[in-house]
């Protein structure tokens, strides 16, 4: 699932300062089950923006809408009138979806409302962490089910960097672990170190040509 | 521009703040009148754009109140709504409103002076940083 | 003119290397006067590349200061600021200006440095730098086109004798041992049972590599935790911070220098490994007492 | 077509005074869908219903707000007088103008009643009608346990017709209960053969709990035996898993003859044929463990006993002596009266060992002084422990412990014996330090719980009071992970789409789900954003 977090309130604030009639669009998929940018965070931002005009005393209208996936032209479509009436768009959708935003309404300012973050999981309530960093030529069946190409700090392939901290903990932070001593530890339990000792050649790091594209080759 | 009715609106759990709110008036322990007390099942229920749109709507102060810790009939209730008033809080701050005219209090049920106290406190509060 | 350091490696008993750290600018008088200092008095000067991700004078640079005034560079190279094709360039050009050993490391983040919001490379890691340099030796770029001009690189790399858990640097180590290396110049250690068990771990798979034991003095108690928190790959027991922490007011730099001394008389007289590696980055002037204490001078 | 709102006013019966209520019934019939306005002074009495029903009827009102007493009072009452009138008791809001306005301010407070009902009349106009429904439930019960609070619990169950299975991880029911045999007088054996014989009950010894799953009415229980593992249903589960003692003893010091626990001073105090009897016994308690209720008890009974039996010399050494339990105040008088002696110190005593002898040295408080006591037999002080059992049980049931390994202690104020997770209770010593008064009233209270729910085979409840509206739901599993009471899981709906699904059984509605859910998807009847905002947009 795709990880959004919402910008700073400063930085929104700048963005809708010409306006006077704005909507807020929340994305009901990935960023809604992330808390950054479902019809509830939807609700506070307009809330936010609203106080915010009024405290200084420059009185904004908000709409607000969320659609399913903002990633789909179809979609976003349902919320066309809405778009119309506003000035301008905060998207709290991942950056693709304030793009297709972006491209449905050329006429319109649409600003991303989030900053889209990585690819991850959630690991308790409220709590996400990175996964993985679709390189588009995945790694995971020599790591035991571990990406170093993301939970590594460096992306390293053969085995942890000297960095590591007592207990296992990366170099950048204590709090997390090193991905490449969980690795070790996954591949022992399954008796499959000899993996771990295999060289890996440099990767591949034009599998995905900018600006990716993935055609299905099935109808 | 945001017109302050100087309203406190204070969000009670059913199972404290709401008795000993009753019960400050059946013993007749006075206090300002601009409470607008609105009773919830739990203080966990109470949602951030709950108090955004208390706000919006002009109160002057936005109180929770809960249980007491580890008293609160749905366990954990009462700390994620002190969690909640503590994010609101930031959230406020961010659209330049004082983050002080936002609280938790825990009490029980029993406890209707702490609940004039609260409320008596808030107003002071508001009154200070200006309706 | 220095010796070629493949053929100190061959030759000596004991070998000696110390760092030198590149200035923060274009000023490098003062790395000449280490460059100076030291020339004579070890068998190799490493030249550290951005270390700690703190932006300097770059390690080429100094390491062709260090030919210039006739020492023994070794070029320390990191995977961070450099993708493929600048390393290989890199490399093409050392070794055309007489600069013929290089240190293979991963390098430090991004994150414990002084440009922090810089977009870090990693495009190759350690081990494959090691490949690498080996392809090119062979005459050949990664990409496999031939080179006009080859180079032959003494290859060394480093690993971390005091890590925890310690068993996955190991397993990396192995790695780096099959690609093959010339010689370890070792992370900092403090305690010789782990230097011990690491270079048996290395006889093991290779018997001809070099091992030199890194050497970091560490001048106060405080110092020394601040280094456990801050500094990647550096556990300094409690043992040793205790000895600093007793040491009079003042003191601290010269206690430093005598539990360097006596650890490094020790890998001497115990023939632990081949060697030692100083790495006494900001006080280089000081490397010299260290060498007149253990008895190397 | 605007919805019919009537609002009954009521003055309880003149008790307020501040509030003119003329003029408030003038504004409150200007508010929008507002048809009908009365004022009563007697609204919670037959003759004030009667009206009302009338009212409601001959106006057609959908809806009702009632502003009078605090809703604490005649809420129900009042949604019993709408259902007989004909309309949905849900369908009703109370304006608290008394306790909370009236009562609570000086002078006149019209404007602020006329509000507080402005509230109430935005809230009821969004309130939707809500229909009970009945849930089946499986009822026969599962206790976890052998000792005392078990076997009472089960046959007490059983008396009330409840089946019950007793499942004892021990090869025998009633061990380890010598103790409270001795000091309590009953007879284990007796309750024992009560449980064979009776047919309501079903016995499973060096039995394990391995699994459960489910909820109230409906748990699966994986049980394993030493013949295999057998899966059975039950409605709900009460763990008697009991308590567990440990000396709190310097480690140097090892039991021995002359330094041993309660439960073996009992046996000594049981035991016909005793050596030699002592004549100098030392007790200590409440020094580590303020919580001692039980082991008070044990003290004040062993040291009479002891006084009795062999008229030793008994001193008693303690923080502080916990009489609250039954009957302890009076075990303390007897026990001053026969000559045992308290000796009060603010320390733990000092204990060492001579020659075979205990040497217990203190500064007693009152004195002020040293006192140094050598005795031949030292009762040390035990500290009350839960059970790896309860352990085991809590985290497998995923239930919370309090910070020293009991279910809910710390908690009693709410539920004493329920756990936050409907259909799951505790009872006797894995709730903590109780005495057998206590557990005999927590044992009563798990019954009657037990037969208000499980007894008639259903149970009534609100339809979708809490419920996660599929089209919504995004399956973020936010209200799984946040439900205190276990309340929600992930279900398929018609096989396709997982959603969150919320058990009308097992939910408390306390309205947490609803307030986290980053996709607004969890409508709570009553308490839904929208019914709470209307109030708020009244101010």
């Amino acid at each position: 699932m795709i990880i959004a977090e919402r910008k700073p309130m400063e930085e929104i604030k700048q963005l809708i300062v010409p306006y006077r009639k704005v909507l807020v669009a929340g994305c009901g998929t990935c960023v809604a089950v992330c808390w950054a940018g479902g019809e509830k965070e939807v609700g506070i931002l307009a809330s936010q923006l609203r106080l915010a005009r009024s405290v200084e005393r420059n009185e904004i209208s908000i709409l607000e809408a969320t659609v399913e996936r903002q990633c789909e032209r179809e979609m976003v479509a349902e919320i066309k009138d809405k778009v119309a009436e506003a000035e301008a768009v905060i998207s709290l959708a991942c950056g693709s979806g304030v793009q297709t935003m972006a491209e449905m309404f050329e006429d319109k300012p649409v600003f991303p409302g989030v900053n889209t973050t990585f690819i991850g999981m959630p690991e308790r309530e409220g709590l996400w962490v990175e996964m993985c960093g679709a390189c588009g030529d995945c790694f995971l069946d020599r790591t035991g089910g571990v990406c170093p190409i993301v939970r590594c700090a460096k992306g390293l392939l053969n085995g942890p960097c000297g960095g590591t901290r007592k207990g296992g903990k990366c170099e950048i932070d204590p709090e997390k672990d090193c991905a490449w001593v969980l690795i070790y530890r996954r591949l022992e339990k399954q008796g499959r170190l000899d993996l771990m000792r295999n060289y890996y050649a440099p990767k591949n790091y034009r599998a995905v040509k900018r600006p990716g594209k993935v055609q299905a080759a099935k109808a | 521009m945001r017109i302050m009715n100087g309203h406190i609106v204070a969000f009670c759990c059913e199972h404290s703040a709401y008795p000993a709110a009753d019960s400050a008036g059946r013993l007749g322990l006075h206090y300002p009148e601009n409470v607008r007390v609105i009773r919830v099942p739990c203080a966990g229920r109470v949602d951030l754009i709950h108090i955004l749109k208390a706000f919006e709507n002009g109160a002057a102060a936005v109180l929770v109140m809960g249980c007491e810790d580890g008293a609160c009939h749905h366990i954990t209730g009462n700390t994620r709504a002190k969690e909640r008033v503590k994010y609101s809080e930031i959230l406020l701050k961010e659209v330049n409103i004082d983050g002080g005219r936002v609280r938790m209090f825990n009490l029980s049920p029993n406890a209707p002076h702490k609940f004039v106290r609260a409320v008596n406190e808030m107003t002071r509060i508001t009154k200070e940083s200006g309706r | 003119m220095a010796k070629p350091f493949r053929d100190i490696l061959k030759t000596k008993d004991f070998v000696v290397t110390a760092e030198v750290g590149p200035v923060k600018g274009s000023n490098v008088s003062k790395a000449i006067e280490h460059i100076e200092l030291l020339r004579d008095k070890v068998d190799g000067l490493n030249v550290t590349d951005n270390q700690s991700s703190v932006m300097r004078y770059p390690s080429l640079g100094i390491c062709l200061l260090i030919k210039e005034h006739g020492g023994e560079p070794v070029f320390q190279v990191t995977c961070r600021d450099r993708n493929r094709l600048a390393i290989q360039a890199d490399l093409l050009f050392a070794y055309s200006r007489g600069v013929n050993n290089i240190l293979c490391l991963t390098g430090d983040s991004i994150d414990v440095g002084d440009h922090k919001e810089a977009k870090q490379v990693f495009d190759l890691d350690s081990v494959q730098l090691i490949h690498l340099v080996h392809t090119l030796n062979s005459g050949k770029d990664m990409a496999g086109n031939e080179l006009d001009g080859g180079i032959d690189f003494c290859i060394g790399t480093t690993g971390t004798p005091s890590a925890d858990p310690l068993e996955p640097q190991l397993i990396k180590v192995e790695k780096k041992l099959k690609a093959g290396v010339n010689f370890i110049q070792t992370q900092a250690v403090y305690e010789l049972d782990e230097l011990k068990r690491f270079v048996e771990f290395v006889r093991n798979m290779d018997e001809e590599v070099k091992i030199l034991g890194g050497i970091v003095p560490v001048v106060g108690a405080k110092m020394a935790a601040y280094m456990n928190e801050n500094v990647p790959g550096v556990f300094i027991p409690q043992r040793i911070i205790d000895e600093l922490a007793q040491a009079p007011k003042g003191t601290g730099v010269a206690k430093g220098i005598e539990i360097a001394a006596r650890m490094i008389k020790q890998i001497k007289e115990e023939k632990i490994c081949d060697g030692v590696h100083i790495m006494f980055i900001g006080r280089e002037e000081k490397v010299p007492e260290i060498l007149g204490a253990a008895g190397l001078l | 077509m605007e919805t019919k709102i009537g609002v009954f006013l009521c003055n309880c019966g003149e008790a307020i005074k501040n509030i003119d209520f003329d003029a408030a019934v003038k504004e409150i019939a200007k508010f929008p869908g507002v048809t009908c306005v009365n004022l009563s002074s007697d609204l919670c009495l037959e003759e004030g219903k009667k009206k009302m029903i009338s009212c409601i009827r001959e106006e057609n009102l959908e809806r009702v707000v009632v502003a009078a007493c605090s809703p604490e009072f005649h809420e129900h009452a009042f949604g019993e007088v709408l259902e007989k009138a004909g309309l949905n008791g849900r369908l009703l809001s109370m304006a608290n103008i008394r306790e909370q306005c009236s009562w609570a301010h000086d002078g006149d407070v019209t404007g602020k009643a006329v509000e507080l009902v402005k509230m109430a009349v935005n809230r009821v106009r969004l309130l939707q009608p809500m229909e009970m429904k009945e849930l089946p439930v499986n009822n026969e019960v599962l206790v976890v346990g052998g000792g005392f609070s078990a076997i009472n619990t089960a046959l007490q169950l059983s008396r009330v017709g409840l089946r019950t299975t007793l499942l004892e991880k021990e090869a025998a029911l009633g061990t380890g209960t010598e103790e409270l045999e001795s000091l309590c007088g009953f007879d284990t054996s007796s309750m024992v053969s009560a449980v064979e014989a009776d047919k309501n009950i079903k016995v499973l010894t060096s039995a394990r709990v391995m699994e459960v799953d489910g909820k109230i009415g409906d748990f699966s229980v994986r049980i394993r035996q030493e013949g295999g593992e057998i899966l059975r249903k039950y409605g709900a589960i009460v763990l008697a898993t009991g308590h567990q003692t440990e000396l709190a003893l310097d480690c140097e010091l090892k039991l021995g003859l002359s330094i041993v626990s309660q439960e073996e001073f009992c046996r000594m105090l049981g035991n016909p044929s005793l050596e030699t009897e002592p004549k100098t016994i030392g007790f200590i308690f409440d020094f580590c463990d303020e919580n001692s209720r039980f082991p008070t008890l044990a003290t004040l009974n062993n040291a009479l006993a002891a006084k009795r039996r062999w008229g030793s010399e008994v001193y008693v050494f303690y923080k502080s002596v916990k009489v609250d339990s039954e009957g302890a105040e009076i075990l303390y008088q007897e026990a001053r009266d026969c000559g045992v002696v308290f000796l009060k110190s603010e320390v733990p005593p000092r204990i060492d060992v001579d020659n075979g002898q205990v040497k217990i040295k203190a500064k007693d408080v009152f004195l002020g002084e040293d006192i140094i006591l050598v005795c031949d037999v030292l009762v040390a002080e035990e500290l009350h422990l839960p059970t790896e059992e309860t352990a085991n049980l809590s985290s497998l049931l995923n239930i919370r412990r309090d910070s020293r390994g009991f279910c809910q202690e710390e908690n009693v104020h709410l539920y004493p014996v329920a756990s936050e997770k409907k259909g799951i209770f505790f009872v006797g010593g894995c709730r903590g330090d109780l005495d057998l008064g206590r557990v005999l009233t927590d044992i009563s209270s798990v019954v009657m719980n037990v037969y208000e729910l499980l007894s008639s085979g259903k149970i009534l409840v609100e339809a979708e009071k809490v419920e996660a509206d599929p089209q919504k739901c995004v399956a973020c599993l936010t209200c799984i992970r946040v439900c205190p009471h276990g309340a929600i899981q992930l279900v398929r709906i018609n096989g396709g789409k997982e959603v969150a699904g919320i058990s009308d059984l097992a939910c408390y509605a306390c309205g947490i789900c609803a307030a986290i859910c980053p996709a607004k998807a969890i409508n709570f009847q009553s308490y839904r954003d929208e019914e709470i905002l209307a109030q708020i947009e009244a101010i």
